[in-house]
């Protein structure tokens, strides 16, 4: 499946795992964020409706 | 020098404190500010001062440098001595002379001392001392007698007099009694009621 | 706005700071390189130019924070604003004075701590002249940044962070005439780099932090 | 016609993302995909390089990136400074973490491209230099952000930041140019086709770079709307303290 | 005590300090090295060790001020003094938190910034257990001047004399220890003395600052 | 736990200050001490809390840990929510809740805000909120409702009153009435009159 990398398949692949892993936790990170973002003020405008 | 604030608002950290402020303080007038902790008077004051921006209506003043602002914090130099302290601020506004300011306080005797070792009464009254070396006819000052004993309450209100009777005037912000004959302004009816928007704007409220 | 000058530098040296602390700053990092490095000679005197170009600008860092954070908290910032004199001035002032307690003394003294790295004789003379010319834009930029980090409790960190970035190229090119200097290079263009680099920010670095000021007070 | 400026009213611009996302992101991940497969699996080696080419298809794009990520940031302060909109000095905000992160990822590949090019994880290259220090000033520029409570005294600061840390930038480079020659390739995506990688790599390498870009898109209109929330909720949560 | 080291940490956080800020000028230190004395490889190799070691030392140096000085400019100082947390404790806990925000990540950091300055890769295990072993002593160095200079305004510059002169045995013996590491010779001697004056400031120093503290208190 | 001052004598920066102070405090007591600006009313209290060295003279307690002092800097942190500030103090002294001083100050509904974002009278009454979770029987306040609106003093005599009947006591500071009825000792007439020896030693007088 992989294809052959020669000598340099170390490099190769550490360079890609590192790319994929700090985009995949930069598009985490926000996607988190903004879900807890919205949650807050979803609470809090709901309050706010309540109480006027 | 006419002093009129138009309808004004006023926010602190973006978040509305005070609106619908209306008044004026003619030449030769004092008013004082009342109003619980928290209402506003010293976010009032700043935004009178031009420290921070109205967050609406207006302020109308002839010419903004004819305000000056007494805080707290006095911007009083540890090291250097009350005179110089003093000096310095008669050179930044180009006026001549502490020796009036230093009698009217009672601050003769203390006027080589440095000011870091001045007790928290002694200070205060430098602080005030600096008003009248600025030479400047409306002054702004945000609890003025704190700290301060019977004598130098007295004296300060002498200095208040004489410096209405000059044709100046003076906005206060004071919880207690100082014996002043002045108008009271209560804040606590200007309390904004900040308005939630639907389609959010206005730093989003 | 001399007035602002003579005071600030009076606080400077009634404060024991003055002089004679920024100088003992660069003194004593001169000081710890060979302990870290290792005593030899010709390496020593090969960084020399650059370490004391390090030294300069770490002293010069160490010291920013004292230029209106002192100000801010005792209130005398927000009645210089409302004061007469305009910011810009009161900020080339305080500037100025930073340049002379701190810049001042550093080119001075930089001939004597040369001697401690081994920087070759014929260095001297050009360490001594991209000092003169570079420290101004050092306390000018540092002024920027303690403009920025003013409202900021013991903002010395962030203030160098900000502030490290901006002085690379003064650095870059003052380091460069000390070192072509004192290798007997060509340090025309260098200099000349360097003095544009100085003449820019000081003639333009001061609205923006009187900008940045304004900003803060609000 | 409507002004463009109506999307500055967050409310709209909220709306505006809520239509918007789904589509960019998508795309976003079919580009990726495609372009970083097709990389990765199908295309040959370097005669020269090997299989470290394959490390193009990260590098580059991540290094456009970190570089138009700061001029966007740079354009959207000139606008919170000029217009004062609101959702202009948040969109600088959103974007500063992600050019950050393009940074350390353009760094973090060509320092192990480098070890079997150069034979060396760093060199003081001049553009290898003048992205290290453009990480420097992203990370100046988000700590001064996260330092400053007030959120419009932020906004200021960020975007005066912004606009002289770039006048700096572009010194820096002169001057790091000056001090050193490098290691670097030049410039290879240049229009002119005799200049340019071979084609086998550069159709893969647009795809990649057309993924990160939407990626970044995406990345940014979800961030923004993150902040304009969060901003109402703090203002709605400091009102409701108030009263 | 564990209430002033979670305090002390979550401030330095809050404050936008925290973790990042010391590192974030230790990589500035490092970066500035090159450009100061040029982009040799084989200069550069040379000088790591001990670069690193006074970049690690500097980071710890600014930070220190944070220790002490904003307790007594707000009155908490005072406050902790008349608690029953004895003093000493409350010394060591401070210099702990401060060890924890400014020291901890030197040592995870250092490995990245040796690659910057080109550190030989047999070099960073030791860099890593020197700085490891060493930075305890800098904090409660730091401590100890920072309790010295608690009653000065802004007595950065002062505390920077004062203390880096004390930091003269940890430096050697530190930098020793890494470059000794890093060209394959005999580590052990230095690492032990290393090992020593940290255990014996970490176990004594607190006493003396409390002590000082005290003084400065009245 | 009765507070015996004996012939107490105190000094700043080297100069004796007050001298011959006597007084004592029972426990359900509280004292008030007046005098001018300067006269020592600050140096004095911090020597009763050990901040300082006496001049001359003793301090009788059982146990000096039995007082806490609350002065103009009141160990406020502004990055700390309100809640977070008093939790740090009620740790360090062992106690537990602090939903008691929250009450009692009326600090409930500002428990989440950062205490930076306070206004003045606000900072003042959660640096005076503090007291209560101290679990200590000896107060020692200075100028304690400087900044205080009239509700805010009056909730501050209450929160005096109860601990006073819980066998407290407390030695104030202060220049204005706060509407407690207690004992006031005038300062002026301790004021030190420094000999100069001959022989010189005490610092060299
Ligand atoms: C830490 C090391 C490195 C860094 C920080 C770095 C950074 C950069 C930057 C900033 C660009 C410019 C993107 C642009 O302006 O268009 C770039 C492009 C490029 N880099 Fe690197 N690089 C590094 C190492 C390497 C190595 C070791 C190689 C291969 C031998 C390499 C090959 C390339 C290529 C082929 C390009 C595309 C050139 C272009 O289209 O402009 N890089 N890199
Ligand atoms: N940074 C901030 N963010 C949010 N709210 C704030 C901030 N700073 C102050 N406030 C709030 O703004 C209001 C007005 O404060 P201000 O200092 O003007 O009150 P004041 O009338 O002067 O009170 P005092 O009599 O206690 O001095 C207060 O309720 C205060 O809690
Ligand atoms: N460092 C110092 N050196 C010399 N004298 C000092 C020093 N600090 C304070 N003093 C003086 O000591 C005296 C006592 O000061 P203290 O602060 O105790 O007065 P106080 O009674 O609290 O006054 P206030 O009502 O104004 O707060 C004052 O006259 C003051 O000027
Ligand atoms: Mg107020
Ligand atoms: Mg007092």
């Amino acid at each position: 499946m992989i294809p052959d990398l020669g000598k340099y398949a170390g490099a190769v692949l550490s360079s890609y795992a590192v790319s994929i892993t700090l985009i995949v936790l930069l598009v985490a990170v926000s996607l988190w964020r903004s879900r807890r973002a919205a949650q807050a003020l979803r609470e809090v405008e709901e309050r706010v409706k309540r109480n006027g | 020098m006419t002093l009129k604030v138009l309808d004004l608002g006023v926010s602190r950290g973006g978040v509305p404190v005070l609106e619908g402020v209306n008044f004026a303080v003619d030449p030769g007038e004092a008013i004082v500010l009342t109003g619980p902790n928290g209402v506003g008077k010293t976010t009032l004051l700043r935004t009178l001062a031009g420290l921070q921006p109205a967050y609406g209506g207006k302020i109308v003043v002839p010419d903004p440098e004819a305000m000056t602002y007494a805080a707290h914090a006095d911007g009083i130099k540890a090291v250097l001595s009350v005179a110089e302290n003093l000096m310095f601020w008669a050179k930044i506004h180009g006026t001549d002379g502490i020796d009036g300011a230093l009698e009217a306080f009672n601050l003769r005797d203390l006027a080589d001392r440095p000011a870091g070792s001045l007790s928290a009464g002694q200070k205060r009254r430098l602080g005030l001392a600096r008003l009248s070396v600025t030479g400047r006819p409306i002054w702004l000052l945000d609890e003025p007698t704190v700290s301060l004993d019977k004598a130098s309450v007295t004296l300060f209100g002498d200095v208040m007099r004489a410096h209405l009777a000059q044709g100046g005037s003076a906005v206060i912000a004071s919880h207690i009694d100082m014996g002043l004959e002045v108008r009271v302004i209560d804040l606590t009816p200007y309390r904004a009621r900040a308005k939630v928007s639907r389609d959010y704007d206005e730093a989003f409220l | 706005m001399i007035a602002i000058l003579t005071r600030d530098i009076r606080l400077a040296v009634r404060a024991g700071g003055g002089f004679g602390l920024g100088l003992a700053f660069f003194l004593i990092v001169v000081v710890l390189v060979p302990f870290a490095v290792g005593p030899e000679v010709r390496l020593l005197s090969t960084i020399a130019p650059g370490i004391l170009w390090i030294g300069a600008l770490l002293a010069c860092l160490l010291s920013l924070d004292r230029i209106f954070a002192l100000d801010r908290e005792d209130g005398s910032l927000d009645l210089l604003a409302t004061s007469p004199v305009p910011l810009e001035g009161v900020v080339a002032m305080k500037a100025l004075a930073h340049w002379i307690t701190t810049g001042l003394p550093l080119v001075v003294a930089a001939p004597v701590l040369g001697v401690l790295m081994s920087l070759p004789v014929e260095g001297f003379r050009w360490l001594v002249i991209s000092l003169a010319v570079g420290t101004p834009a050092l306390s000018t930029i540092g002024a920027f940044g303690a403009a920025l980090t003013v409202g900021i409790k013991r903002g010395g960190l962030l203030l160098s962070l900000l502030v490290l970035p901006l002085y690379v190229p003064t650095l870059i090119f003052g380091a460069e005439v000390a070192r072509a200097g004192a290798t007997g290079l060509d340090v025309e263009t260098p200099l000349v780099l360097l003095g544009a680099v100085t003449c820019v920010t000081v003639a333009l670095l001061p609205f923006a932090s009187a900008a940045v000021l304004r900003m803060n007070l609000r | 016609m409507a002004s463009i400026w109506e999307y500055a009213n967050p409310k709209k611009f909220t709306r505006t993302v809520d239509v918007l996302l789904p589509p960019v992101a998508v795309l976003a991940v079919l580009a990726l995909v495609t372009g970083l497969v097709w990389g990765f699996f199908f295309t040959p080696d370097d005669y020269k390089q090997g299989s470290t080419v394959k490390i193009i298809y990260l590098h580059v794009p991540s290094a456009l990136l970190a570089i138009n990520a700061w001029l966007m940031m740079l354009v959207a302060s000139l606008i919170w400074l000029i217009r004062r909109h609101h959702v202009s000095a948040l969109a600088a905000r959103a974007a500063a973490p992600v050019g950050a992160v393009m940074t350390v990822i353009a760094l973090v590949t060509g320092a192990i491209w480098g070890q079997p090019m150069w034979g060396t994880w760093w060199a003081w290259d001049p553009r290898l230099t003048s992205f290290l220090i453009l990480f420097l000033f992203y990370l100046g520029y988000i700590a001064l952000w996260s330092a400053i409570e007030n959120d419009d005294t932020a906004a200021d600061l960020t975007s005066v930041l912004c606009l002289v840390g770039s006048v700096f930038a572009i010194l820096s480079r002169y001057a790091v140019n000056f001090w050193n020659q490098g290691l670097h390739q030049g410039a290879s995506l240049s229009l002119d086709k005799e200049e340019n990688v071979a084609d086998v790599f550069y159709f893969p390498l647009l795809v990649c770079i057309g993924g990160f870009v939407l990626l970044f898109v995406a990345l940014v209109l979800l961030r923004t709307r993150t902040e304009i929330r969060a901003r109402r909720t703090r203002a709605l949560l400091a009102r409701e303290r108030m009263t």
